[in-house]
């Protein structure tokens, strides 16, 4: 059962990374793609950290995999911020 | 013209060396597989030499002599690095981005770099770790505290840094001698005392290493008011 | 063991002066004049007693490893006394002369460090006991004699000391080349009094030959056989007591004595004979002889001309060298002793004719005579004794030559002898006639207040000491002691062993 | 050196009390299990890294604003959870639907949220849920970019500020 | 199997990456790719058993490293005091 | 449970590809830098299943370690790139 | 005792470093004379032991090799570790006179100091490839910190091309290092010997991957460019400790690897090639030396010249008589050692020179003659080792050489060692030439101290006399860079 | 192990590639982009050639960690320089050809 949830939670993260890549590549501005990829492959990190949940030896090793999603999560979140700033900063200033 | 030549010539020797490394690579992939003698006798030493963790146990003890000098590598890295640094205060306000976001992700983020710096640390005794890692980490905290524009007063050409840069390496250096002392050679440890000492020698080596790349990293930019002049005539 | 310390002591006496007058501040002339003096004349006692033991059989030697294989080897045998003796001796009045030649002139702590160095080397060439050890010595003079050709430090100095530098270095590697094959083919470089490589395996004649040619080239350059003559008269630019040290006591015959140490001690004589290169070598001598003296009668200035008649008078040597017997060997030994105190004569009047009067040119040596009769009249018995009238020195030589020619069945040298005397007399005799029977033409430029003597004393008692010895050494040729008696000394303990 | 934090904070701040000490310590040691994956022998050395950790924390980044009620913090998780599953979905959809419906733009909303801590959350969640992507604070004003200004992008930001308001115990004291 | 295939598309990542931070015209790009780079091989030392690098490579390669070339691209893209124009 | 980690990996990597795609693209600086944040993100995922499929617990501090620092290459780029265009603040 | 000596040897540069580090200018350079006469009096210990109860092998961490490092204490190491304490201490006191306290980072000469000597001596002791590839690391980084010191552009840019030579050079080496361990599964200099019994494509391969990265840090001559730009800008103690000591390092390892693998691996070609660059190196660095408008620069373009001497050793070691090899092996050994002496003096004396004629071109020199006479001497009698000419230690190297060239029947190596003599005295005598001429004007120059004077006469005539004495010292180092068994 | 095999395949390529960009590249950073990449083919060698040989193997990951500090430490440093000489002279590669006299 718990092996069944996981593969379908594995395929669902795979999938959400898949999507933030199309996301990547499908939006048509930076802070769309910034859009895109924030939601998505946090998402999909979640989903592969839940499936990987059930397979860990202890307490703390599961938490342990938590912190690394928050981490990421808020990682993310704040880079995506900064980006997402210097942008609006200055429209033009990073663009070669 | 030459210089095209040069080029030419130089691509087509890089060229060659790949071939034959290549080349090499194959025959060397072919050779029967055997019993890898020095694994062997690592895993027949390892219970003597004082920590669990193969890596740690030779970069630490039976290999320690490469390891005391490839800090001295670093510490002559950060020394070139900060004698170049010709400015007076290490930081520049210009670099500060006093975002309140990014602020909060050091709130979080750089006790935590800290915290698994020190995990690494001690971890680095049975399992992937060690103190050069724990000390790349602590830079990171520091280069990231820097981004931010945290206050890095201590990074300042100046007693205080010196002392940090070589801390870990003295700190080394006399467990070193400790062993030539006590009869047996340089850098042996005295025996049960093996792991313990490791652990102090990589906890000077990551707060040393961690200063050491922070100060390469700060010591880099150079201030305008500074005088281009390089040294005596002679 | 006992007479280990003799031969080094008399290399160190040079030595150590030169290192104290390096050490000497420029201003302190007296000590270093002390210094110079005390050591040549020690040097010179050092070398009478060791004379002195050789004529008596006794050992003087020191040898150690000083690469694996290859020894430092220093020996006092015969022919070794006849040039230390020789460079001893005219050391003492060149040092004297140069004293009194450069009061007054900048550089002097390093002119007489290099000088004395220049003579440690002459010495150690001269006590070298075997090839290896002649080397190093051999490269030492070079490097030591260098300063002093460029000593004034003009344009003119710099670039002959270029052409200088660049011969003999240039000898000094062929030298170097010829050695070290030899020692690849006999290990052996040692000094032997008849020669070694008499036993040596037929099948390496040619290569003997190839080295012979190497060495006797290497060597050459420095006694200036033509055609390695070039640098010698340009090395005219330096001060006269630089000229009278290269032409009389050092550079020069450091390649004459070289040619004879490769011929006698370590081909041996007859071995180099039946190579059949001492005919080649004869050859070369003779063509140097007359050569030289051609070139000697066009130069007007009278260094140059010296400096040509140089050439042509070591020519003697080699020539004598090459002729096989005991009486060619007697007359080229001799001629190394004689031709070095007629020549250091001449340099010394020449020398004092520039710094007294600023004469330099043969033309405007009119009514000199007069004017400095002493000097004029050592030049005199010099050119003389160059010419080869009897009793002076150089007749001696031309008589042993003479006489070697026939012996070894090669007459041909004769003539050559005769031509090159006649050349002699016409280069050397309108100076002498010029000197005393011309009459002055105008004042003299520099006119100096030199009180009693026509020049400084320091000047003047050298030149007229070694015109004095140029006598002697002619007319006592036969007395113990004398060179002759010397060469024939070498010669019989060369032939008959 | 405090007047630089000053100015890179620009909120004052709050004095250190003992449970701010407390409450870093158990965080500190709790992380400390969480790193060493539960190994008891690790905890000599994992107190005095816990004690170091908190002492650089204070020193670098004394407490500011209003404090965090913990209680709070799995309510508000589970919201948050699901919102960014959806905000998830929402990106999924858009990709994958062929006209591409999206009609970016900024937003700027007022805020009344005390500074410090509670804004971070927001900010920060806001990048997070459907939609939304904080681009700047500044003042009482936050800079929203969205995917699609005509969605109700204003109900959205009150939703997550409220959420952090409580998170914040503004629904404890009326 | 799978294994192998994974080892594969991570290998070819690496000399991509590679070959864009060598050949890349725009010097940002390139330090962008030696970044990924650096991840890249952090994940290669995994496959390779080799967990102390990858923990290394991963602080240094995509941390550090990065980080300060990405400071040095900033400081080379600034007009410097000595005056003269970049020649690249 | 290997089979569809391997599976999943190869997909992450794969993913990774594509990012690369994105840096090499640009067009924008800032591309770039999301493209490396995607990179972060995915490597973080891809160590932790391989942390599970390998068996090493180790890797689970990489990953931590990855999580932590990626948000450093987009601190630096802000503050040192994008927050300075070329020539406008001269050091 | 033994053991004593040699955790007093490795200890104190290294602590030293950190001493110095920590103290200002005045105070480092107090503590580097205490330090230095300690190193020396250390190394002489050390010489006299080895000379007297053989060589032995010092396992660090009481760990055998190959898990573990060995350290090879023979006579040849002790040797070296010998000549860099003489050399380094003369540079180190000659600096501590010669470089400006006054400007800030002058202070960090003496740790960078320090730590070249620590990676000088282990170099020279080590047994392991990997723990040569860690010290050669630690030298070209001291080397090049010491290169940029004061940060000036021209030394910027010399320090960048160093560095990046240095980096490939130790890249290609630990590259070798890498395939060897592959092969043989060791890491110690001996055990791949042992392993290395027939020809093997990959081991030769690395050996000759290892001996391309070792020439461009010895400087060899297409890898040569980055030398004379970094030694011709460095201070003049440190171009001395660079052309001195750190380029035979790079050199020293690659004649220890080769002379372990060469023979079992047929590298014949490898050595003639090695030989042929060599030649190369000694005529266009001789050639370039003659035409440097400045005087450091001759200097350094000669070091070029120098350095390609010694890789004569590859083609005649290789496939000739045991004698031969041994030969050339002592021959080269010489010529490291009189090089060594006679360079750093040259520098050093090159250095006052500019020092008193504020000046760094060679026309500059006219005159230094009449007031100069002593740096100027120095200067010689240095010049005299370069050239080859007795009795200096060069001519000594030379004529082994020669010998070994010609006895092999590979004569051509001896006409370039003839040349290069030749084209040495041509750069030698340059400078003589002048600063022999005359100057109307009175004494213009400035007069360094006489302690500054002193030093490199010392090392000129040390040099000098190494000549003399060369069979006593090649009879200590015994077999030169033979895999003789010592006792442990 | 075949994968380890992949590896050492790369590893060569990286030298090669490295050792080209080391030796063609100009610009400075690019070089020292170029020096690192060569170092991860060194490493990825020595690391992957005995895992190829006998499986995974210690000594290699110590010597590799080892090697990276130097590299890191050796990089941290040509970028010090690099900075200061296109700060002091706005170049940023180094000048080619024969060097004119200072």
């Amino acid at each position: 059962m718990t092996e069944v949830l996981q593969v379908a939670l594995l395929f669902l993260g795979c999938l959400f990374f898949g999507l933030g890549t199309l996301g990547l590549f499908r939006f048509p501005d930076t802070l769309t793609r910034i859009h895109a990829l924030t939601k998505a492959d946090n998402l999909g990190l979640g989903l592969i950290v839940l499936a990987l949940l059930p397979g860990v030896t202890g307490w703390a090793v599961a938490v342990k995999i938590l912190l690394v999603w928050v981490v990421a999560l808020v990682a993310s979140a704040t880079s995506a911020h900064l980006v997402a700033r210097a942008l609006s900063a200055g429209e033009e200033a990073g663009s070669d | 013209m030459i210089e095209r030549a040069r080029q030419a010539l130089l691509g087509a020797a890089c060229l060659l060396f790949t071939v034959c490394l290549l080349w090499a690579v194959r025959h060397l992939v072919a050779l029967p597989a055997e019993q890898q003698a020095l694994s062997v006798l690592l895993s027949r030493w390892l219970p003597d030499s004082g920590v669990s963790h193969p890596v740690t146990a030779v970069l630490l003890n039976f290999r320690s002599y490469d390891t005391l000098l490839e800090i001295g590598v670093l510490v002559i890295a950060g020394m070139v690095g900060i004698s170049l640094a010709r400015t007076s205060a290490l930081e520049d306000p210009a670099m500060r981005s006093a975002d309140p976001l990014l602020h909060a992700l050091l709130r979080l983020f750089l006790p935590l770099l800290v915290l698994l710096a020190g995990w690494l640390l001690w971890a680095g005794s049975s399992r992937p770790g060690g103190a050069f890692q724990a000390g790349a980490l602590l830079a990171a905290a520091g280069v990231l505290g820097r981004l931010a524009g945290l206050p890095m007063a201590f990074l300042r050409p100046g007693t205080l840094l010196r002392a940090g840069l070589v801390l870990g390496f003295s700190v080394f250096l006399l467990i070193a001698l400790l062993g030539a002392l006590d009869g047996r050679a340089f850098l042996a440890y005295p025996p049960g005392l093996a792991g313990a000492l490791i652990l102090v020698i990589e906890a000077g080596l990551s707060l040393s290493i961690g200063m050491i790349l922070l100060a390469l990293f700060v010591s880099a930019p150079v201030a305008p008011e500074e005088d281009a002049d390089g040294g005596p005539p002679a | 063991m006992s007479g280990a310390w003799l031969p080094l002591a008399t290399l160190a006496t040079s030595l150590l002066a030169s290192l104290i007058i390096f050490a000497l501040p420029e201003h302190r002339h007296s000590i270093r004049t002390t210094v110079n003096i005390l050591a040549a004349t020690l040097k010179l006692a050092l070398v009478a007693a060791m004379t002195w033991g050789v004529f008596q059989g006794r050992f003087y030697g020191i040898s150690y490893e000083m690469l694996p294989g290859v020894r430092f080897v220093l020996r006092a045998d015969a022919v070794a006394m006849l040039f230390a003796g020789l460079s001893a001796l005219l050391w003492l009045f060149t040092t004297l002369y140069a004293v009194g030649y450069l009061e007054g002139s900048p550089n002097r702590s390093r002119f007489f460090g290099f000088f004395s160095l220049c003579v440690a080397s002459t010495l150690g060439i001269a006590l070298a006991g075997n090839l290896f050890t002649f080397f190093l010595f051999y490269e030492m003079l070079t490097l030591s004699t260098y300063p002093l050709v460029v000593h004034r430090g003009t344009p003119k100095a710099l670039r002959a000391g270029r052409q200088y530098i660049i011969y003999t270095l240039g000898g000094g590697a062929v030298l170097l080349l010829g050695v070290v094959l030899l020692y690849q083919l006999e290990g052996d470089l040692a000094f032997r009094e008849t020669g070694h490589l008499m036993g040596s395996d037929p099948a390496r004649y040619p290569a003997l030959i190839g080295i012979f040619a190497l060495l006797v080239a290497g060597l050459g350059v420095k006694a200036a056989l033509v055609p390695l003559h070039g640098w010698l008269p340009t090395a005219m630019v330096a001060p006269a007591p630089v000229s009278a040290l290269l032409h009389a006591v050092a550079v020069v015959k450091a390649g004459a004595f070289g040619i004879v140490r490769v011929v006698y001690d370590i081909y041996g004589i007859d071995f180099a004979a039946s190579l059949g290169v001492l005919e080649p070598l004869a050859w070369v001598a003779a063509f140097t002889v007359i050569y030289g003296s051609l070139r000697a009668l066009w130069q007007s200035d009278l260094k140059r001309r010296l400096a040509f008649s140089t050439v042509s008078q070591i020519a003697y040597i080699v020539l004598g060298i090459s002729l096989f017997g005991p009486l060619g060997t007697v007359g080229g030994l001799v001629h190394l002793l004689h031709q070095g105190i007629m020549k250091v004569t001449l340099f010394f009047c020449a020398g004092n004719y520039a710094e007294t009067l600023g004469v330099h040119r043969v033309d405007e040596l009119d009514g000199a005579g007069p004017r400095m009769p002493l000097t004029s009249l050592a030049f005199t018995v010099a050119a003389f004794g160059m010419i080869g009238i009897p009793p002076l020195a150089g007749f001696v030589t031309k008589w042993m030559l003479g006489r070697g020619a026939l012996a070894a069945d090669m007459a041909w040298v004769i003539p050559v002898l005769l031509l090159s005397s006649l050349l002699n007399a016409l280069y050397f005799l309108p100076i002498v006639y010029r000197l005393w029977f011309r009459p002055l033409r105008g004042d003299w430029p520099a006119e100096r207040a030199l009180g009693r003597l026509e020049t400084h004393a320091l000047l003047l008692w050298p030149p007229v000491f070694t015109a004095v010895l140029t006598v002697l050494v002619g007319v006592l040729a036969a007395a113990p002691f004398s060179p002759l008696a010397w060469a024939d000394l070498v010669a019989l303990r060369m032939y008959l062993p | 050196m405090s007047q630089e934090r000053h100015r890179l904070l620009t909120i004052k701040p709050v004095p250190v009390e003992a449970r701010d000490v407390l409450y870093r310590v158990l965080f500190a040691a709790f992380l400390w299990w969480v790193l060493s994956e539960g190994r008891a022998d690790s905890w000599g050395f994992g107190v005095l890294m816990a004690l170091l950790v908190t002492g650089i924390s204070l020193g670098l980044f004394p407490p500011v604003g209003p404090r965090l009620r913990w209680r709070r913090l799995p309510g508000y998780l589970l919201w948050f959870a699901g919102r960014s599953l959806l905000a998830g979905v929402d990106v999924a959809r858009r990709l994958l639907a062929p006209g591409l419906p999206l009609n970016p733009g900024r937003v700027t909303l007022d805020l009344d949220l005390p500074d410090g801590p509670p804004r971070w959350w927001l900010a920060n969640s806001l990048s997070l849920l459907p939609g939304t992507l904080s681009v700047a604070l500044h003042g009482q004003q936050i800079e929203v970019h969205t995917l699609d200004t005509r969605s109700d992008i204003a109900r959205e930001v009150e939703e997550a500020r409220r959420r952090v308001g409580v998170l914040y115990g503004e629904g404890t004291s009326p | 199997m799978t294994e192998l295939w994974l080892d594969g598309l991570l290998v070819c990542a690496l000399l991509a990456t590679a070959a864009g931070a060598l050949l890349s015209r725009d010097l940002f790009r390139a330090v962008v790719m030696f970044i990924a780079f650096g991840l890249l091989m952090s994940l290669a030392w995994v496959r390779l058993r080799a967990p102390d690098i990858a923990l290394a490579e991963a602080i240094i390669g995509a941390g550090l490293s990065g980080v300060l070339f990405l400071d040095a691209v900033s400081h080379l893209r600034r007009r410097p005091a000595g005056g003269a124009a970049e020649d690249d | 449970m290997t089979l569809p980690m391997a599976l999943a990996s190869f997909w992450l990597l794969t993913m990774l590809g594509l990012g690369l795609l994105r840096i090499w693209r640009g067009p924008s600086v800032a591309d770039r830098m999301l493209a490396a944040q995607l990179f972060g993100t995915t490597g973080v995922a891809l160590l932790l299943i391989l942390a599970q499929s390998q068996a090493q617990s180790a890797l689970r501090d990489v990953a931590l370690a990855l999580s932590l620092l990626s948000v450093l290459a987009t601190v630096a780029f802000l503050t040192r790139v994008a927050g300075n265009p070329p020539g406008s603040t001269d050091d | 005792m033994s053991s004593l000596l040699m955790a007093g040897l490795l200890f104190t540069p290294l602590a030293w470093a950190v001493l110095c580090l920590l103290l200002a200018f005045r105070a480092a350079r107090l503590a580097s004379v205490i330090g230095m006469l300690l190193q020396m009096a250390l190394s002489l210990a050390l010489w006299a032991w080895v000379a007297e109860q053989g060589g032995f092998f010092y396992h660090l961490g009481g760990w055998a090799p190959p898990l573990g490092i060995g350290l090879r204490v023979d006579g040849l190491a002790v040797t070296f570790v010998l000549l860099t304490a003489l050399v380094g201490a003369a540079c180190g006191l000659h600096a501590g006179l010669y470089l400006d306290p006054s400007r800030p980072w002058q202070r960090y000469f003496w740790p960078l100091f320090w730590m070249l000597w620590a990676g000088l001596n282990a170099v020279w002791l080590a047994g392991d490839l990997f723990n040569l590839y860690v010290g050669l690391e630690l030298i070209t980084l001291a080397a090049v910190g010491l290169v940029v010191l004061g940060g000036a552009a021209p030394a910027l840019e010399a320090a960048l091309r160093y560095l990046f030579a240095a980096l490939i050079g130790s890249l290609a080496y630990l590259l070798g290092v890498a395939l060897l361990y592959a092969e043989f599964g060791s890491l110690s200099l001996v055990g791949v010997g042992e392993g290395a019994g027939s020809a093997s494509p990959a081991a030769s391969f690395a050996l000759l991957i290892m001996l391309f990265g070792l020439a461009v840090k010895a400087a060899l001559f297409p890898g040569h460019t980055w030398l004379p730009p970094a030694h011709g800008i460095a201070r003049a103690p440190v171009s001395a400790l660079l052309s001195g000591l750190v380029v035979k390092a790079a050199f020293y390892v690659a004649a220890r690897v080769w002379l372990e693998l060469g023979p079992a691996l047929e590298a014949a070609v490898v050595g003639v090639l090695l030989g042929v660059a060599g030649s190369a190196a000694v005529c266009w660095g001789s050639w370039q030396a003659l035409r440097q408008p400045q005087l450091k620069l001759v200097v350094a373009w000669s070091s070029v010249a120098q350095i390609g001497y010694l890789f004569l050793l590859f083609p005649l070691s290789h496939g000739v008589p045991e004698a031969v090899s041994l030969q050339a092996q002592q021959g080269v050994t010489l010529q490291v050692i009189s090089h060594a002496l006679a360079k750093s003096a040259m520098f050093l004396a090159a250095g006052n020179l500019i020092l008193s004629v504020r000046s760094k071109r060679v026309e500059a020199l006219a005159g230094v003659s009449r007031y100069l006479p002593l740096s100027l001497f120095s200067f010689g009698l240095a010049g005299v080792s370069l050239m080859g000419m007795p009795p200096s230690g060069g001519f000594a190297a030379k004529w082994l050489l020669l010998q070994a060239s010609l006895a092999s029947g590979q004569w051509w190596w001896a006409a370039v060692l003839l040349v290069g003599g030749l084209l040495a005295a041509a750069y030698v005598f340059r400078i003589y030439r002048a600063s022999f001429q005359e100057v109307e004007e009175s004494d213009p120059f400035y007069h360094p101290p006489r302690s500054l004077e002193i030093i490199p006469l010392v090392l000129a005539l040390l040099a000098l006399g190494l000549g003399l004495v060369a069979e006593p010292v090649l009879s200590v180092l015994g077999l030169p860079f033979g895999g003789e068994v010592l006792s442990p | 192990m075949t994968s380890a095999l992949l590896y050492v395949l790369a590893g060569a390529l990286l030298c090669g590639g490295g050792l080209a960009g080391c030796l063609l590249v100009r610009h400075l950073l690019r070089r020292l982009l170029a020096f690192n990449l060569l170092g991860s083919g060194v490493f990825l060698l020595l690391v992957g050639l005995p895992a190829h040989r006998h499986g995974s193997d210690p000594v290699t990951h110590a010597l590799v960690l080892t090697g990276i500090v130097v590299a890191v430490a050796a990089t941290a440093l040509a970028l010090v320089l690099i900075r200061r000489y296109f700060h002091l002279t706005g170049r940023v590669s180094l000048p080619t050809g024969r060097q004119e006299d200072r």
